[in-house]
C-alpha cells in the first residue's frame, strides 16, 4: 500500500548511509546488537593469547570434568583442560572456516554467476545445469559426502562446503545480474565500446554484490554450524584442532552427566551465528531499502 | 537545418525477429529509411511496434536478422553485430529511463569519462579538462562532478546521459523516448537543450517518442510504425497535418490535446493491438481500421511514394480533405 | 522369564566360531563349548574329561563327555568333533592358523578323538582357548556360513543364537538340554543391541534400560552413586598398547621411537585415565600371564625425550608423526590425546588419525601405505598362552600366514627364531617355554616396538539386580558367562 | 448538481522521517460537487496520489492525517478502519494506475468482481454475476461472459483498465476516484478509456476525480481542474478558465511546456530548477525558486489557496499582478 | 503445460545423471581401498587382487563410469561391505523410518509456521511479530546437535520422560514386533492394533520429531512472513483494501493463495534442509533412517552403502522438488495457460 516507492525521488531513499547515528542505531537496533556480539566474538579469537586464563591445551588430568566453578567458569572437559580458554580459541577456527568458506563460496561461484547471467544463452544453460546438479542435494549431504571421501579435517571441511554452496552464489549473482543487465545503463555501456570485460567488472558487478553480500554474511554463520556439524559427526577439524562442533562432539561420551562440556561451544557456535544472522539481516534491510520499507 | 549530400545512413530492410517458446516475434519487419545529416528522423507507434528493437540493431545491442546499411552513399552491407564499428563509432544512444542509463555506483566525473578513456584513451588533465567541457555543454557545472546520480534530478541526469552520448564526437544520436520518463516542466528543458545541441554540432537524430507534441516539436521527419512495419512516412508538418494512413490519423486524434481549438474533439479508435507474434494476415492494421475492404484482409499493402518525401502502406489512404467525422466516432 | 539387555558398542561381523576372531567371542562363548577349561593355571575338563598326549606332544586322544546335546537336539561325538576341528582348519580364517599343523582326527569310537600334528603342541592350551577351538555341530557346518549368520547356532553352549543383525542387535535364548542343567533364577534371555553410544549406554544403565554394559572408565565415578548399579571387577589378560609403525619414517628409527617413550606419561594413564583400573606393564606379555617378562616400559620424561629425539638424527622439521586408532576405547583415545598434548610440549606433533569402527582401522593400520606411525592395540590371548601376544602381533609378516596383527611391522628374524622355539615347547613343558618366551621377549623389548602402557583389569557395569558376576569371568575368556549369572 | 459530494480542507499529511519528516500534503483544499468531473494535475511527487488515498481513507501505515474529508457527509479522518470499509467501494471507488497489478492473478475477473459486489449489494452469488456482466457490458467489455470466467493474466492492458471500471461502477458509487488509469496505456487505448468515462459521466451523472499529470488528458475529459504542486493545491477551476487563462504563474508556465502538435514554434518555455522533494519544503512560496515573478512575501509567507474570480481559486501572492499573463497559449 | 513437465523430466534426468557421476568421482577417489575393507580380516595380495577385479577396480576409470553408471540405474548399488547385504535392500529397510521423521516433522512445521508468519505479517511490528521474528533468528542459530543433545539432557536424563534414542523398544521389537504395512511404525502399529507398540514407536519419534521441528521452523516462520510481506505490498492488495473488503478475505483469501507459490517452494526447501537435518538428528537419535545409514556407512568406509544413501536422499530431494514444480501449475493460473 506504499504504491509511491516507485515514484520515490531517488535522492530521498538512496542515501542510508548519511543518516545520524542515534537514527541509525533505533532504526537498526538488531544489526547493531548483532554487530557488537560479533565484535565481541572477533576480538576474542584476536586476542585470545592474551585473555585467556589458561592454555587452551593445557591438560591437568587431577582436574578433569570440574563443573562450572569461580577458576573454570565453563569447567573444565576430560582432560582438565578450561572450556572457556577453549570456546575462545575455537572463535579462531570457527570465524576462519566461516569467513574462509563464504568467501570461497563466492569466489567460485560469483564468476559463474556473472558470466552466466551476463551472457545468458547455453553459457547460462551449461553452467546454471551444472549448479543445479549440485543443488540437487539436500544441504549438508554434499559436505558430507565430500569430506568423506577426501578425509576428515578442516581444510577438507571447508573446501567441501565451499564447493556445495557455490552454485547458491552462483544463483544469486546470476539473479542479480540478470536484473541489471536489463539496465539501460549495461546498453549504454555498450553502445560506447565498452568491452564485457570492463562492462562486467565495472558496470554489472558493484551493481549486483547487494544480494551476495546479504547472502555471505547469512552464509558465514551457516558455515559455522556446518562445520561444526561435519566436526561433530567426525568429519570435520580433528583434535589437537579446537573448534566448537568438535568440543561438543568429544564431550557426548559425559554430556548427560557432565552437561557443560557441551554447553559452553554449545552457546558459542549459538551467539556467533546468531550475530551474523542479525548482522546479514540488517544488511539486507539497509542495502536493500526497498525490502526493508514496512518490514 | 538539413546539409545536402548522401544521406549519413541509409537502412534497407531492416529485420529483427525474436524466436520465443511461444513462436516467433516479428518485433521489426521490413523497414527502410534514411537520416541525413543534420536531420531528425522521428520515429512514433504505439508501444511494441519494434521502435526499441530497430534502434538497438542499430547500436549493435542486438543482432538484426536481415537488412544492409550504407553509411554517406557507401556500398550497402549487411547489418551485422559489428554496427558500431560500420558506422565508424559515429553513433551514441540517449536512452528513455535517464534513472537506469545511469550506473548508480559511478560518479558523473567517472560517468562522463567512460567513453573519453574506452574509445579515445584519454587521460589525466586532458580527460578531466574534455568531461568538463561535455558537462559544460550541456548546461552542467563542474559542481556536479563529484556527484552520484541519485542526487540529481531527472533532467540533470538526463542531461549527463547526453554528454555521456557526446563523448565520442558522433554523427548520429539515437534518442530512445528521451523525454518520457521525465516530468514535463523537464521534458521541456531536454527538448530545448538537444535542439541546441543539434545546431551547435550539426548532429543528426534518430527521435523514438510516441510523443506526437515533441516529435512535431523536434522532428524533421517521422516514420510511423504499426506492428514492425512502416506505415507511413514523411515531412512531420504534412504527416500530421494531412495523415495518408488510417493508424496515423487515429495516432494523432488519440492524442489527447490542450490546444482550445481542438478541444473537445476526440477520436476513437476500437480494438486492441495485435500481438506481433500472430500478425493479423493483409494488412496488420485491418482489424482496427474502419476503412478496411476486403482486399486488406488479405493482401499486404505495398509502399506507395507520393512525392516529396511521403510514403505509406495502405490500399485505402486518407484524402487530402480532412474527414474526420465520418471515419470515427467523436465525443 | 528373566531376561537382560546388554548393550554392545561393537558390531559382531559373524556368528560363525570358526571365522570369527574379535569380540564375538563375548556371546560365541555362550553358544559354543571348547574341549577343555582353562582356569586358573589349570586345564579342566569340559567337553572333554580325560586326555592323554603321547609322541611328545604330537598325538592327543581325548574321550568326549556324554549325554552332551548340540541345539538341534543331534548328539555330540568324536565324528562331530572332528568334522568341528577340521571345518576350522580347512577354513583357515579367524584362528584357524591354530591348527595348521594338526593332520587328522582319528575317531575310533563315538567316545574318543584322537588329533594328530606334525608337530608338538600344547592341545591342552590351544583347545582351552578362546577362538578357534569351540566345537561346531556338524549341521551348522552343513548349513554354512550364512545359515549361521542368520541367527542359527548348533553348539553345545547353554545358550542358543536366536536372532543376528550385524549392525543391530544380537538375541540368544536359554538351551533347554544343556548338559550342565538349569536351576532357578538363571537367565533365560539375553539381548545385545548395538549401541555405538557410550552416553547412551550409560543412560540405559542409569534408567534401567540395560542390565550390564561397557562404559567407558571416566563414567565410573557417576554411574557408582547410583544404588541400583554397581561395578565388578575381576582379573583379566587383556592389555593395552601403542604399537610403533617400524618401517614407516620417522619411528623406523629406534632412537626416535626410544625418544617417544618417554613422553609417555604413565602414571597419569594409570590413575587418571584407567582411575586404577589397570596396572602398569611390564612387558608386552601381562603380568598375570605366565611367561611374561618384568621390564622397564618407559619413564616419563620429556626433557629426556627431547635429548634423544635431538640425538636420533630424525631433524626437526620431520617430528611429526601419525598415531590411528580405533574411536571405540574412550581410555585408548585420551591416552593418544594426552601423548598428543605432551608431545606437543616439546616440539613433536602427533596428528591423530581416529578410525570410527575397528574394521576400517584395521583395513588402514594393515596396510602400509595407509598405516601410520602409532597404532592402538588392545589384546587379549587366543587361548592361555604367551605367544599369542608374541606371534600375533610381532611376528615378521610373511605371505599368507602373515601375522595380521603386527602394526608394528616389526620383522626380526632373531625374534621370530626365538619365538618359534618358545612356541615349540609349549608343548613339551610349561617351564621351558616360559624360559624360551622370556628370551624372546629380551630381543624384542630392545628393539622398541610399542609404548606397553597397561594391564587392564576386566571392569562389568551392571544393574544390582543381577548377581553371580564374580564367577561369570575367568581371565581366559573375554566371555562373560551368563550362565553363571542370576536375576 | 451543487452540493459538494466531496470536501476536503485543510488537509495535511506528514510522514515521520529518520532525519526530517516528510510533508506530503499541505493544507490541501478541494470540493468535489455532485456531476463534477475533476482532473487533478501536477507532476510526479506533488502529492495527487495521496490526496485521492487520503479521501478513502488509505494513508500508509506510518503517515499521519490532519484536517477534514468529508465524503457524502461523512468525515473520513481519524474514521475506525470497519467503517471506512463501508465507504471504500461503497460510496467512492477507486481505479488505479496500474491495471495489470491491481488484479489478483489467482482469481478470475469474475470472482473478484463478484466478490467485490456482494460486498457492497448485497447481492446473493447468482445475481452478483448477472450485475458484474452487465456492468461489464456497461464498458462495452467484448464477450463479457467471456471475459467474465477469464484470468487477468488473459487479457490485455486496457480490457483489465475497463474492467477495474466495471468493478467501481458495480459497486454503486457516488464518486470515482482514477488515479491516473491511462497512464500505463498505449494513446490508442487511452483515448478508449477516455472517451468511456467521459460517456459515462455525460450519461449517469457520476462525479469523477481524474488523476493524471496530463494537462491533455484534462482539458479532453474534464470540466474542472486543480493543479497540485509540492503538496499543495496552487489553482483550481474551471477547465476553460484555466486553460485559457491560467491564474499560477506555474500553471501559465506549465502550459507553455507542453508541445503541441501543429503549433510549430521553434521554441519551448522551459522551467529551470526542480520540485522541492516532501522532506525539503522551503519557507513560504514552495514555487518561489523557480518563479520569475517572485516578490519578497514570496520567501516569507506560504499563499493559501484563495478564490480569486468565481470558481476560480489560486494559491499565489502576486496573482493579481499578473492577469496580464493570461492569453498565453498558442 | 505438458512440454513444461517433459523439459523438466528431461532436466531431471540430466541431473540425476550428473548427481550419479558425482558420487562416482567421490567414490573413486576414496582414499582407503575398498577392496580390503570389503574383505576385511586379513587378505593377500591374490585376494585384494581378486576383489579388485570383482569390484571392476582394475579397469580403465572410463569404463568403470559406463559400467557405475548402468548399475545405478538398473538398480544395483551394491552390496554393503558393513552387513554384506545389497545396499538396496538395506536403503528399503531404511527408508520408511525417514519417511516417518522427515514427514512428520514437515507437517508440524508447516503446521505451526505458516499460520504463524501469516500472523507475524499481518500483524507487522506488534508484540506477537516481534516475537515471532526473534524466535525465527534464534531458531536458525541453533546447531542441531546441541538442540538434540539438549532435548536428550532434558527429556531423558534429568525428566526421565521419553527414551534417548533408537525408534522402538527393544523388548518391543523382540517381543510384539510391529507387522510391517507401510514402513511406518505409528501406521503400522496403529493398523495391527499393537498398543504397545504404538506408544513406544511415539515415545521414541517424539524427540528427533521435536528437533527437526524446532530447526527448521524458524526458516519457514521467517520465509512465510518475508513472502506474506511482499505479497501484502502488491497492488492487488491495496485494491482489495480500496474496495473495503473484510481483511479476513484480504489476508486469507487473496494473500494467501499468492503466498502459496513461495510456501511450495519453502516446502521444496524445508524438505531438502529436513533430510540434510535428518543426517545429524538420526545419527545422535540412533534413527535408524538414511541420514544414520549414510553417517555410519562413512564412519565405516562403506562406500556402498553412503553412495546407495546419498543417492537415494539426493532422489527423494530431487522427487520432492518435481512434485512441488508441478504443484505451481495447479496453483497459479497464469502457468496453467502457457
Ligand atoms: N528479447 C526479446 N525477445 C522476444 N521478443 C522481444 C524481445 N525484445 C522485444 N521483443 C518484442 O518485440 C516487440 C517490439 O519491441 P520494442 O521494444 O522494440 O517496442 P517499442 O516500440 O520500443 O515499444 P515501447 O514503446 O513500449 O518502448 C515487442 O512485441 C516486444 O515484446
Ligand atoms: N509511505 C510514504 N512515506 C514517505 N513519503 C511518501 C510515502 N508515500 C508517498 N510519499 C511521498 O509523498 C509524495 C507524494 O506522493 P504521491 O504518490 O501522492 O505523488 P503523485 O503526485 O501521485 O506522483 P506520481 O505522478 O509520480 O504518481 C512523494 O514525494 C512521495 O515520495
Ligand atoms: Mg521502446
Ligand atoms: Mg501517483
Amino acid at each position: 500500500m506504499s504504491e509511491t516507492m516507485e515514484h520515490d525521488q531517488p535522492s530521498e531513499s538512496r542515501a542510508p548511509f548519511r543518516l545520524r547515528a542515534g537514527a541509525f542505531i533505533t532504526d537498526n537496533r538488531l544489526f547493531v546488537v548483532g554487530c557488537l556480539i560479533f565484535s565481541v566474538v572477533l576480538i576474542a579469537a584476536i586476542f585470545a593469547p592474551f585473555i585467556t586464563p589458561y592454555s587452551p591445551s593445557k591438560i591437568v588430568m587431577s582436574e578433569r570434568l570440574l563443573a562450572p566453578n569461580w577458576e573454570h567458569w565453563a569447567g573444565t572437559d576430560r582432560f582438565g583442560r578450561d572450556i572457556m580458554s577453549r570456546v575462545v580459541f575455537g572463535a579462531r577456527t570457527s570465524l576462519a572456516v566461516g569467513l574462509s568458506v563464504m568467501l570461497l563460496a563466492i569466489v567460485i561461484g560469483g564468476p559463474i554467476g556473472l558470466i552466466s547471467g551476463y551472457f545468458g544463452g547455453w553459457v547460462d544453460t551449461i553452467l546454471m545445469r551444472i549448479s543445479d546438479v549440485f543443488l540437487a542435494f539436500p544441504p549438508l549431504l554434499l559436505p558430507i559426502a565430500i569430506t568423506a571421501a577426501l578425509g576428515p579435517g578442516l581444510w577438507n571441511a571447508m573446501f567441501a562446503l565451499a564447493v556445495s554452496w557455490f552454485p547458491w552464489y552462483a544463483r544469486i549473482m546470476r539473479g542479480a545480474v540478470m536484473r541489471i543487465r536489463k539496465e539501460l545503463f549495461i546498453d549504454a555501456a555498450k553502445t560506447m565500446g565498452v568491452s564485457h570485460m570492463v562492462i562486467m567488472v565495472r558496470h554489472v558487478l558493484p551493481n549486483s554484490m547487494t544480494p551476495t553480500i546479504v547472502q555471505g554474511s547469512m552464509d558465514f554463520g551457516y558455515a559455522i554450524l556446518a562445520a561444526a556439524s561435519l566436526s561433530f559427526i567426525g568429519l570435520g577439524v580433528r583434535p589437537p584442532g579446537i573448534e566448537w562442533g568438535l568440543m561438543a562432539a568429544t564431550s557426548r561420551v559425559q554430556f548427560l552427566s557432565h552437561y557443560w562440556t557441551a554447553l559452553a561451544p554449545g552457546i558459542a557456535i549459538f551467539t556467533t551465528v546468531l550475530a551474523v544472522n542479525l548482522i546479514g539481516d540488517g544488511l539486507r534491510d539497509i542495502l536493500d531499502p526497498k525490502h526493508g520499507e514496512d518490514s | 537545418m538539413t546539409v545536402p549530400g548522401p544521406p549519413l545512413l541509409k537502412v534497407c530492410n531492416l529485420t529483427k525477429h525474436y524466436p520465443t517458446r511461444r513462436g516467433l516475434v516479428r518485433a521489426v519487419d521490413g523497414l527502410s529509411f534514411e537520416i541525413r545529416r543534420g536531420e531528425t528522423l522521428a520515429i512514433v507507434g504505439e508501444s511494441g511496434c519494434g521502435k526499441s528493437t530497430m534502434a538497438m540493431t542499430l547500436l549493435g545491442l542486438t543482432n538484426a536478422t536481415s537488412g544492409s546499411l550504407s553509411i554517406e552513399g557507401s556500398v550497402p552491407q549487411p547489418i551485422s553485430s559489428a554496427v558500431r564499428t560500420q558506422m565508424h563509432g559515429n553513433i551514441a544512444a540517449v536512452f528513455q529511463n535517464p534513472q537506469s542509463s545511469l550506473n548508480p555506483k559511478m560518479r558523473v566525473e567517472a560517468l562522463v569519462a567512460e567513453p573519453l578513456k574506452t574509445a579515445l584513451g584519454l587521460r589525466s588533465i586532458e580527460l578531466r579538462n574534455r568531461t568538463i567541457e561535455l558537462l559544460a555543454d550541456v548546461g552542467m557545472g563542474e559542481q556536479h562532478l563529484r556527484a552520484f546520480p541519485h542526487k540529481l534530478s531527472g533532467g540533470q541526469l538526463q542531461r549527463v546521459a547526453i554528454a555521456r552520448a557526446l563523448a565520442l564526437k558522433p554523427q548520429l544520436l539515437v534518442l530512445d523516448e528521451p523525454t518520457s520518463a521525465l516530468d514535463v516542466s523537464i521534458q521541456a528543458q531536454t527538448l530545448m537543450l538537444l535542439k541546441r545541441l543539434q545546431s551547435d554540432f550539426g548532429l543528426s537524430y534518430l527521435f523514438i517518442s510516441h510523443d506526437l507534441g515533441a516529435v512535431d516539436f523536434i522532428a524533421d521527419r517521422v516514420i510511423v510504425m504499426y506492428l514492425g512495419k512502416q506505415v507511413e512516412s514523411g515531412n512531420v508538418a504534412d504527416v500530421f497535418s494531412k495523415p495518408k494512413h488510417p493508424y496515423t490519423q487515429a495516432l494523432i486524434d488519440a492524442i489527447p490535446t490542450i490546444n482550445p481549438e481542438k478541444r473537445g474533439h476526440f477520436a476513437l479508435l476500437t480494438g486492441e493491438i495485435p500481438s506481433p507474434l500472430n500478425r493479423p494476415v493483409g494488412c496488420s492494421f485491418s482489424p482496427r481500421c474502419r476503412h478496411r475492404t476486403d482486399v486488406c484482409c488479405s493482401t499486404e499493402p505495398g509502399v506507395t511514394i507520393s512525392g516529396d518525401d511521403r510514403s505509406f502502406a495502405c490500399f485505402n489512404p486518407i484524402q487530402d480533405t480532412f474527414v474526420k467525422s465520418s471515419n470515427h466516432e467523436t465525443i | 522369564e528373566t531376561t537382560i539387555t546388554w548393550p554392545t558398542q561393537l558390531f559382531y561381523k559373524s556368528m560363525n566360531p570358526a571365522v570369527v576372531f574379535d569380540a564375538e567371542t563375548y556371546v560365541i562363548g555362550n553358544l559354543y563349548e571348547t574341549l577343555f577349561l582353562y582356569d586358573n593355571g589349570e586345564i579342566k575338563p569340559r567337553l572333554a574329561v580325560k586326555w592323554e598326549k603321547s609322541e611328545g606332544g604330537k598325538v592327543w586322544t581325548v574321550k568326549l563327555r556324554q549325554g552332551v546335546k548340540f541345539h538341534d537336539g543331534s548328539v555330540l561325538d568324536s565324528a562331530a568333533v572332528k568334522k568341528s576341528f577340521e571345518y576350522t582348519r580347512d577354513l583357515g580364517k579367524g584362528a584357524g592358523y591354530l591348527y595348521g599343523d594338526l593332520e587328522t582326527v582319528d575317531t575310533p569310537d563315538a567316545e574318543t578323538a584322537v588329533f594328530k600334528f606334525k608337530k608338538p603342541i600344547a592341545f591342552d592350551l590351544v583347545a582351552s582357548g578362546q577362538y578357534g577351538s569351540y566345537v561346531i555341530g556338524p549341521a551348522a557346518i552343513d548349513n554354512g556360513d550364512d545359515w549361521m549368520n542368520a541367527g542359527n547356532s548348533v553348539g553345545t553352549g547353554p545358550y542358543r543364537l536366536s536372532k543376528f543383525e550385524t549392525t543391530k542387535i544380537t538375541v540368544i535364548e536359554k538351551f533347554d538340554d544343556y548338559w550342565g542343567g538349569w536351576t532357578e533364577g538363571q537367565v533365560d534371555r539375553v539381548i545385545q543391541p548395538v549401541v555405538l553410544e557410550a552416553s547412551t549406554r550409560v543412560q540405559m544403565l542409569k534408567s534401567g534400560e540395560a542390565d550390564v554394559a561397557d562404559v567407558p572408565i571416566s563414567q565410573l565415578k557417576a554411574l557408582a552413586v547410583s544404588p541400583d548399579i554397581s561395578v565388578s571387577v575381576s582379573k583379566g589378560w587383556r592389555n593395552s598398547q601403542y604399537h610403533f609403525n617400524t618401517q614407516k619414517y620417522p619411528t623406523d628409527n629406534k632412537a626416535f621411537r626410544e625418544a617417544l617413550t618417554y613422553l609417555w606419561d604413565h602414571d597419569t594413564v594409570q590413575k587418571e585415565i584407567f582411575q586404577g583400573y589397570s596396572t602398569r606393564s611390564v612387558g608386552p606379555v601381562p603380568a598375570s600371564m605366565w611367561g611374561h617378562g618384568s621390564y622397564q616400559t618407559g619413564t616419563f620424561d620429556p626433557q629426556k625425550a627431547l635429548e634423544l629425539l635431538k640425538a636420533s638424527g630424525i631433524p626437526e622439521k620431520d617430528w611429526k608423526i601419525e598415531a590411528m586408532y580405533s574411536n571405540s576405547n574412550q581410555e585408548q583415545i585420551d591416552a593418544i590425546e594426552l601423548f598428543q598434548a605432551n608431545a606437543a610440549a616439546i616440539g613433536l606433533t602427533v596428528e591423530l588419525l581416529p578410525q570410527q569402527s575397528s574394521k576400517t582401522y584395521l583395513a588402514k593400520a594393515r596396510s602400509l601405505a595407509t598405516s601410520a606411525n602409532m597404532h592402538s592395540m588392545l589384546w587379549y590371548p587366543a587361548y592361555p598362552t604367551p605367544s599369542d601376544w608374541l606371534y600375533s602381533q610381532y611376528k615378521s609378516r610373511e605371505g599368507k600366514k602373515g601375522a595380521g596383527f603386527n602394526l608394528a611391522y616389526y620383522a626380526n628374524p632373531e625374534f621370530d627364531m626365538a619365538l618359534a622355539e618358545a612356541v615349540d615347547a609349549e608343548g613339551i613343558s610349561i617351564e621351558q617355554a616360559t624360559k624360551a618366551y622370556k628370551a624372546a621377549q629380551d630381543i624384542l623389548m630392545s628393539d622398541t616396538p610399542a609404548i606397553f602402557f597397561a594391564d587392564n583389569t576386566r571392569i562389568t557395569v551392571h544393574s544390582t539386580k543381577v548377581t553371580g558376576f564374580e564367577n561369570s569371568s575367568n581371565p581366559a575368556y573375554e566371555t562373560l558367562f551368563i550362565y553363571n549369572l542370576r536375576k | 448538481m451543487s452540493s459538494p459530494i466531496l470536501k476536503i480542507s485543510k488537509l495535511n499529511v506528514m510522514f515521520p522521517g529518520l532525519m526530517r519528516d516528510a510533508h506530503v500534503l499541505r493544507d490541501v483544499h478541494l470540493t468535489v460537487k455532485q456531476g463534477d468531473v475533476v482532473g487533478l494535475v501536477g507532476e510526479s511527487g506533488s502529492g495527487k496520489s495521496m490526496t485521492a488515498s487520503a479521501c478513502l481513507g488509505l494513508i500508509p501505515n506510518r503517515g499521519r492525517a490532519t484536517g477534514s474529508i468529508v465524503l457524502d457527509g461523512q468525515e473520513i479522518i481519524g474514521r475506525p478502519e470497519a467503517e471506512l470499509a463501508n465507504i471504500r467501494g461503497g460510496i467512492a471507488a477507486m481505479v488505479f494506475q496500474n491495471p495489470m497489478r491491481s488484479l489478483n492473478p489467482f482469481y478470475s475477473i469474475g470472482q473478484q468482481m463478484v466478490e467485490i459486489i456482494r460486498r457492497h449489494r448485497k447481492l446473493g452469488a447468482r445475481d452478483a454475476r448477472v450485475a458484474a456482466i452487465d456492468e461489464l457490458q456497461t464498458v462495452q467489455m467484448p464477450d463479457p461472459e467471456i471475459a467474465f470466467s477469464k484470468y487477468p493474466h488473459q487479457m490485455s492492458g486496457g480490457q483489465i483498465q475497463r474492467v477495474m471500471i466495471a468493478i467501481a461502477l458495480a459497486c454503486r458509487p457516488r464518486l470515482l476516484i482514477a488515479d491516473e488509469p491511462t497512464t500505463a496505456l498505449d494513446v490508442t487505448v487511452q483515448a478508449q478509456i477516455i472517451s468511456l468515462v467521459r460517456g459515462l459521466a455525460d450519461r449517469t451523472g457520476l462525479t469523477v476525480l481524474f488523476i493524471t499529470h496530463d494537462l491533455g488528458v484534462v482539458s479532453t475529459l474534464c470540466n474542472r481542474v486543480a493543479v497540485m504542486y509540492a503538496g499543495r493545491i496552487v489553482e483550481t477551476g474551471d477547465v476553460g478558465s484555466v486553460i485559457n487563462s491560467p491564474a499560477h504563474p506555474y500553471t501559465q508556465r506549465l502550459l507553455k511546456t507542453v508541445p503541441i502538435v501543429g503549433a510549430s514554434s521553434s521554441n519551448l518555455e522551459t522551467i529551470p530548477g526542480q520540485v522541492p522533494g516532501p522532506t525539503a519544503i522551503p519557507l513560504g512560496c514552495a514555487f518561489r525558486s523557480r518563479c520569475n515573478r517572485a516578490t519578497e512575501i514570496c520567501s516569507t509567507v506560504d499563499p493559501q489557496l484563495k478564490s480569486v474570480a468565481n470558481d476560480l481559486m489560486v494559491a499565489c501572492h502576486n496573482h493579481g499582478s499578473a492577469k496580464s499573463m493570461g492569453k498565453q497559449i498558442a | 503445460m505438458l512440454k513444461y513437465v517433459a523439459l523438466r523430466l528431461v532436466l531431471l534426468i540430466f541431473i540425476v545423471f550428473g548427481v550419479a557421476s558425482i558420487t562416482f568421482v567421490l567414490s573413486r577417489v576414496l582414499p582407503s581401498s575398498p577392496a580390503e575393507l570389503m574383505l576385511g580380516g586379513r587378505p593377500t595380495v591374490e585376494q585384494v587382487a581378486a576383489a579388485r577385479q570383482e569390484l571392476g577396480l582394475d579397469l580403465p576409470l572410463v569404463s568403470q563410469y559406463f559400467a557405475y553408471i548402468r548399475e545405478i540405474f538398473s538398480g544395483d548399488f551394491g552390496d554393503s561391505l558393513r552387513t554384506g547385504e545389497p545396499v538396496l535392500a538395506e536403503i528399503g529397510k531404511r527408508i520408511g523410518a525417514t519417511f516417518e521423521l522427515t514427514t512428520l516433522s514437515i507437517i508440524f512445521v508447516l503446521l505451526i509456521g505458516i499460520p504463524l508468519g501469516v500472523l507475524s505479517a499481518v500483524r507487522q511490528n506488534t508484540a506477537l511479530d516481534n516475537s515471532t521474528r526473534a524466535i525465527a533468528v534464534v531458531g536458525v542459530a541453533i546447531p542441531s546437535f546441541i538442540l538434540a543433545m539438549v532435548l536428550q539432557l532434558v527429556f531423558n536424563g534429568m525428566l526421565g520422560w521419553l527414551p534417548l534414542q533408537g525408534r522402538l523398544d527393544r523388548l518391543i521389537s523382540l517381543d510384539n514386533p510391529i507387522e510391517t504395512v507401510t514402513g511406518l511404525f505409528l501406521v503400522d502399529s496403529l493398523l495391527t492394533g499393537n498398543w504397545s507398540a504404538f506408544q513406544s514407536a511415539l515415545a521414541h519419534i517424539t524427540l528427533p520429531v521435536l528437533t527437526l521441528t524446532i530447526l527448521l521452523l524458524a526458516m519457514v516462520v521467517r520465509i512465510t512472513r518475508n513472502s506474506m510481506v511482499e505479497v501484502l505490498k502488491d497492488d492487488y492488495i491495496r485494491t482489495a483494501f480500496a474496495y473495503g473488503l473484510p481483511k479476513k478475505s484480504i489476508y486469507y483469501r487473496h494473500a494467501l493463495k499468492a503466498t502459496l507459490i513461495p510456501m511450495l517452494t519453502i516446502v521444496g526447501l524445508t524438505y531438502g534442509n529436513l533430510l540434510g537435518g535428518a543426517v545429524v538428528v538420526e545419527y545422535i537419535f540412533d534413527w535408524p533412517g538414511l541420514g544414520g545409514l549414510l553417517v555410519f556407512s562413512i564412519i565405516e568406509n562403506d562406500y556402498p552403502a553412503s553412495i546407495g544413501a546419498t543417492l537415494f536422499l539426493a532422489a527423494i530431494y530431487l522427487l520432492i522438488n518435481l512434485i512441488v514444480d508441478l504443484l505451481y501449475f495447479v496453483v497459479d493460473p497464469r502457468l496453467r495457460s502457457v
